[in-house]
């Protein structure tokens, strides 16, 4: 009798505790809603909502795109904002999870009243599409493939400057590099690795190679947490492929570099969608092993790429990374930041061009009909948000004297090979071997 | 051909296996000695790594001496930590299980860390063998993993001869059997925990050495490194350093000879199915007590 | 052959598990080179004082005194591994061995204490001159060992330590007749060739008073009985409690 | 007589749940309330075994992904209707429940922990090396139609998770007070005693884990709904399952209340912490907040709640 009483006792006061929390969360969210819808008429500042990679297993992109946006912001508020508007970026960090994603979004939308949304990746861009589309809110993904594919969103736009088959284009080129050479190689080993971006460069690759007619004679993947490429590289050299295809993350790109050197695996060509040589402390790493071996790029510092405003937004970028102290992230980072920055750039002259701020859907028309000049170039975009043309570029390590930031910085290092509008030197073919 | 292949992923997997080894025999001690589970012990491997980082590069020396040099002052932060956690779980009489809030706190709280101190892109260190190759007969040995393999076996050779051959191992491994036991033999229990959490975390700080010769590193790596460890510890028998060299080995070498034959996509599948296996049929792992 | 030096006097002693109070109020005297057998059945005590007397139980009041050559050193109070420093050593019940270590390793284990770990080696030999099973199955995990030879290897492990009082927790339970007898004819050695002073529980009377000079009656956690080896054997409570019922 | 009220305070509940959308319309509300509600299910479907049974199952996520990838399969690729994919995605959990517990839970307690670890990396796998359902791609979900009673899809996923929450608790409550939850306190305290006492260990576990299952299951079947775009990082991700393990230890591992206070508490924490620190350093809040709940509750936050209120403690019922 007694135990029944405690019992029911229990409950109620459980069932209070709970009603009570309930009861805070919602008056909580409710005040935050008062508190931070309130804006002063008069100087309305545009507001960009982002939601990035602060920490986690992604931040090594998305804090750099995260500076870059900042002095985007910094830039435009110095030279008086847009139209009249000064620029506010509210940004959350998502901690490389998911899960926050859609809340976070929607805190953008509904709780800061953001005008303009920025994610960065495919995971993250495509876990915020439902909500961003629903809110009819211009979404900017930085370097995410084929984040707009479940919902194809109108007022969508992406950043990277891959092309309107994001899968296809950005291996495009290697493979037309490879059938532009004489004789042609005939066979090609693919090594991907297991996650989005590597499953999506080899289906593009796939793709490519039945359009170059080159025959796969390997098709290998293998999880991000591969500890040692020796037996697999070893398993690919014995398939004896012309040219290699690798898709792979910045920590496997240098086991696999590093393995490809041990076994002495040289075919013809030798890289693929790698990334990973992009950043610098790799690149340092791998000294003059990377010689010779061609990967994808965005930008490069050759003088083919010297779009207004890049080198002076590269001297700034690379102050801010070295003003970090602790070298947060790359100091020379040409991957990420140059294409961050650009983007908001598209914005600033969209809203201006189309004078329709507020408007979101004049606006999202407005850029589906105009050409942009950044400082990555003519940006115009398809219908399905990609850039309406590739600009991939693919470039070959020459000239590699050493293993420091010095021996890669600057032109003449990093050539442009393809395509040949902006070409800075010429493939060394086929592949030299390994050397230093 | 293909059996110069699967030579070569065995040879290649034995060595993996003594990196393998050197990253979890920390844990066989905290967790198979000691009974604490320290998931943490993975983010302390990389903190190992950053710090190995700074002394290569200021003092220009070999990343695995550096770790050797990390082995005392990783010493006293493991006991450092078995007093926090001591203080704090221990002394409540609660399971070792209530422990894990506190390392899973802590694990994000080093990752945090190192990502502000360190940065959050990735670290490497050039090195004059991370490429290099050694013939061995028919056979292509990375050197790096050589050399890691040779100073995993190293570390579990010496933590053995420090379990069996002196007063001090004995009763770390003798307080997991039965810890008043130890105190009617004139050692303090606590005591004893102290050192053995020393020496977890002084092998995490020589594993961080290893890891940075082997690859780049970044702050949230120590996540890669959960799953594998806790499976070389159980694989081997908790409790046991020679176990974790052996399941180091079993692991290593599965996970090659998968790459070989299934495709190195399967190789996490494979080696979750023999842990599987190996829990279903030995308990208590491959090498019983 | 007992001496009149007392190495151990217990007074009124009380412990207990939290609210029950299982010892009320122990005195008791350990003379040098005796054997003290401290009797009573299951239940009433017996292991509670060992206990308390090794730092296992913390006593409510009372003191336990360890005569040191003149120098009384308190062991109420004290941590288990501070009492073996002192140069008391128990055999618990249930032997506590360490199942996965092999016999030598526990014997070491014995030796922990720094006074004792130099002398390890000696040590080392001469329990193997005593236990001769031990010494033949060193390398053998403790667990495997019979029910006799675990007994043996705790006494040994206890003895490594080289104490001045040895305090055995029913050295008989669960061990056959046969084997009974040959661990207390041991233990009878112990005092006569080693000069060790040994303050043991048994439920097993007509064993334990072929060896015991003293011994001491508990029921209900207070001692109702002293005496020496002859007054045990004639004395009727002993009977009531031992031979009947 | 008294025992009545319990399926009352379960209708009200679920009421309120299934009303507070018509009165209350901030959408963020909803999207922040329902990962935290998804925590207060997953830590209560796993309490049934982890903290009843002492059996800890590190493989939240498994369970949580099985049911995510079924109901995507079935409703985005073939096209069944959502509360049937729900159901199946529930049932596929379950069974998963049950091979996970025919093959491991005879194991003792860390290695029955170790064994969910490795059937998650499997399944993960799995899915890595299956192009139907998405590989390392994933699979983008066909939003649905915004339903009729509620003005979005995220009110009615906060009611539908609402209700499984809910209805978890129903659950927990009652297995706590019936001959399952005695039999699995029993076998957590002392298994072998239990087992000589005629408690049936082995099957009271196995219903533990495939109704745990069960509920993970149906939970993760929502996942996809609310997130548009799955794939098998973000959703074996090894983070669900320590989180649901903190947030039931912190609350009060082994009592019915202690999950849900866990992962309100925890849960709100995380997403308060997300919009309010907004650098690296929310991560940080987070784990000082779970080394000082960790530190300073015995007993988790609902032996403080207890005190606080003043009560007897419910867990001393004979």
């Amino acid at each position: 009798m007694f135990v029944q009483v405690s019992r029911r006792r229990a409950v109620s006061r459980t069932v209070a505790v709970v009603a009570v929390i309930v009861i805070l969360v919602v008056a909580g969210g409710g005040y935050y809603y008062y508190t931070t819808s309130y804006v002063p008429a008069t100087t309305t500042p545009i507001k960009i909502g982002v939601v990035i990679q602060e920490s986690g297993f992604l931040a090594l992109a998305g804090v750099p795109g995260l500076t870059a946006i900042n002095i985007w912001a910094n830039d435009t508020n110095a030279a008086g904002g847009i139209s009249g508007h000064k620029v506010q970026i509210i940004a959350y960090d998502d901690a490389s999870d998911t899960s926050k994603v859609p809340a976070l979004i929607q805190k953008l939308i509904s709780v800061d009243n953001v005008d303009y949304l920025v994610t960065l990746g495919t995971v993250d861009t495509a876990a915020a599409m439902p909500v961003a589309s629903q809110s009819g809110k211009i979404l900017l993904g930085l370097f995410g493939t084929n984040a707009n594919a479940g919902i194809n969103y109108n007022k969508f736009f992406q950043a990277a400057p891959i092309g309107p088959d994001p899968n296809y284009d950005q291996v495009r080129g290697y493979f037309e590099l490879a059938a532009s050479i004489n004789p042609k190689p005939q066979t090609v080993a693919f090594v991907a690795v297991q996650n989005d971006f590597g499953q999506q460069c080899s289906i593009g690759g796939a793709k490519a190679a039945a359009v170059g007619g080159f025959r796969i004679v390997d098709n290998e993947t293998y999880p991000p947490t591969q500890t040692d490429f020796t037996s697999l590289m070893q398993k690919v050299k014995s398939t004896n492929p012309d040219i290699a295809f690798i898709c792979s993350y910045p920590s496997d790109s240098v086991g696999i570099v590093q393995a490809s050197k041990g076994v002495n695996f040289t075919p013809k060509l030798m890289g693929g969608g790698m990334i990973g040589p992009q950043f610098t402390a790799l690149e340092a790493a791998l000294g003059k092993s990377l010689q010779g071996i061609v990967t994808f790029a965005y930008w490069v510092p050759e003088p083919t790429l010297n779009f207004p405003g890049v080198n002076s937004f590269i001297l700034r970028y690379e102050a801010v990374a070295n003003a970090s102290g602790a070298a947060a992230f790359d100091p020379l980072g040409y991957l990420y930041p140059p294409y961050s920055y650009a983007a908001m750039q598209m914005l600033t002259q969209a809203i201006q061009g189309c004078n329709c701020f507020g408007n979101n859907d004049q606006l999202g028309t407005y850029i589906h009909g105009h050409t942009f000049t950044t400082i990555g170039g003519n940006m115009t975009f398809a219908a399905s948000g990609e850039w309406s043309y590739s600009r991939v570029l693919w470039i070959q390590y020459q000239n590699i004297a050493g293993a420091s930031v010095s021996a890669f910085s600057g032109p003449g290092h990093q050539v442009i090979v393809w395509p040949a509008a902006y070409k800075s030197g010429n493939l060394v073919y086929p592949f030299a071997g390994w050397s230093g | 051909m293909a059996l110069d292949l699967l030579l070569e992923s065995i040879a290649t997997g034995l060595l993996i296996g003594g990196f393998y080894a050197a990253l979890s025999v920390g844990l066989t001690i905290s967790f198979g000695l000691i009974d604490i589970a320290n998931v943490a012990h993975p983010a302390f491997i990389i903190l190992g790594a950053y710090f190995a980082l700074a002394l290569s590069q200021t003092f220009g020396i070999d990343p695995i001496i550096a770790g050797l040099l990390l082995v005392a002052p990783f010493y006293v932060i493991g006991n450092a930590l078995y007093l926090f956690y001591s203080n704090t779980f221990e002394r409540r009489g609660e399971s070792s299980l209530a422990g894990l809030v506190l390392f899973f706190g802590l694990l994000i709280l080093l990752e945090v860390g190192m990502a502000t101190q360190f940065g959050v892109g990735l670290k490497a260190l050039y090195s004059a063998y991370g490429s290099v190759a050694v013939s061995f007969g028919p056979l292509l040995l990375p050197l790096r993993f050589v050399y890691s393999f040779v100073a995993g076996v190293a570390a579990v050779i010496a933590l053995e001869l420090f379990l069996s051959r002196t007063f001090r191992g004995r009763a770390i491994r003798a307080v997991a059997q039965d810890a008043q036991a130890v105190s009617l033999m004139g050692a303090k229990p606590e005591t004893i925990r102290l050192i053995a959490m020393g020496v977890s975390i002084a092998t995490a700080g020589l594993a961080g050495g290893l890891v940075l010769a082997v690859g780049p590193i970044s702050p949230y790596q120590d996540r890669l490194l959960i799953g594998r460890v806790f499976a070389v510890v159980v694989l081997g028998g908790s409790g046991s350093v020679v176990g974790a060299l052996l399941g180091g080995i079993v692991l290593g070498i599965s996970e090659n000879i998968a790459t070989i034959y299934l495709g190195a996509g399967w190789s996490l599948a494979v080696s979750a199915v023999i842990l599987l296996l190996v829990l279903a049929l030995r308990p208590s792992g491959i090498l019983r007590r | 052959m007992a001496s009149n030096q007392s190495v151990l006097s217990i007074e009124n002693l009380q412990a207990g598990y939290g609210g029950v109070r299982v010892l009320h109020g122990v005195s008791m005297t350990v003379k040098e080179r005796s054997v003290t057998v401290l009797l009573g059945t299951n239940g009433n005590g017996k292991s509670t004082l060992l206990k308390c007397l090794a730092g296992l139980v913390t006593p409510d009041a009372g003191s336990a005194k360890l005569s040191d050559d003149g120098a009384g050193v308190e062991l109420a109070g004290m941590h288990p591994y501070e009492i073996v420093e002192a140069g008391v050593s128990l055999v618990p019940d249930g032997r506590r061995l360490f199942p996965l270590l092999t016999v030598e390793e526990n014997l070491l284990m014995g030796a922990f204490k720094k006074s004792a770990r130099k002398r390890h080696k000696e040590n080392l030999k001469s329990m193997g001159e005593l236990f001769p099973v031990l010494r033949e199955r060193k390398g053998q995990l403790a667990g495997t060992l019979s029910g006799g030879e675990q007994q043996m290897l705790a006494i040994a492990r206890a003895l490594m330590s080289n104490p001045k009082l040895l305090l055995i927790d029913e050295p008989s339970l669960g061990l056959a007749p046969i084997v009974i007898t040959k661990l207390m004819s041991t233990i009878k050695e112990l005092r006569d060739k080693y000069g060790l002073t040994i303050l043991m529980t048994e439920q097993n009377l007509p064993q334990a008073a072929k060896i015991a000079d003293w011994g001491y009656i508990m029921v209900h956690g207070k001692i109702v009985f002293a005496g020496d080896a002859q007054q045990i054997h004639d004395n009727e409570l002993v009977r009531r409690y031992y031979l009947v019922g | 007589m008294k025992r009545n009220l319990a399926p009352m305070y379960l209708l009200v509940s679920l009421a309120f749940g299934a009303i507070l959308p018509v009165f209350y319309k901030q959408p963020y509300f909803y999207f922040a309330s329902y990962i935290v509600l998804q925590y207060v299910a997953l830590s209560v479907a796993w309490n049934l075994l982890g903290g009843y049974g002492g059996y800890l199952n590190f493989g939240t996520s498994a369970f949580f992904g099985v049911g995510a990838y079924v109901s995507a399969y079935l409703f985005n690729s073939l096209g069944i209707p959502e509360v049937i994919a729900i159901l199946a995605a529930g049932a596929v959990s379950a069974l998963f429940g049950v091979l996970i517990g025919y093959s491991s839970l005879r194991l003792r307690g860390v290695y029955f922990a170790i064994a969910t670890l490795a059937a998650t990396t499997l399944v993960q796998s799995i899915v890595l090396n299956t192009p139907a359902l998405g590989s390392a791609v994933g699979l983008y979900i066909r939003f649905p139609a915004a339903p009729a009673i509620y003005g979005n899809l995220i009110e009615l996923l906060f009611v539908a998770m609402f209700g499984i929450s809910v209805v978890s608790i129903g659950l927990s409550y009652w297995i706590e007070n019936s001959w399952i939850g005695r039999g699995l306190m029993a076998l957590r305290d002392d298994e072998q005693a239990a087992e000589t006492l005629g408690v049936p260990t082995f099957r009271l576990k196995l219903y533990a884990n495939v109704l745990s299952g069960f509920l993970m299951g149906v939970v993760g079947s929502l996942y996809p709904l609310y997130i548009g775009y799955i794939e098998p990082y973000s959703i074996f991700d090894l983070g669900i399952s320590f989180n649901v393990f903190v947030m039931t230890f912190i609350g009060g591992i082994g009592t019915w209340q202690g999950p849900i206070i866990g992962a309100l508490v925890l849960g709100s924490i995380q997403q308060a912490a997300s919009v309010t620190v907004t650098s690296q350093y929310n991560l940080a809040v987070v784990a000082a907040a779970m080394l000082v709940f960790g530190i300073f509750s015995p007993g988790g936050l609902k032996g403080i709640f207890s005190r606080l209120f003043g009560k007897r403690s419910t867990g001393t019922v004979n």
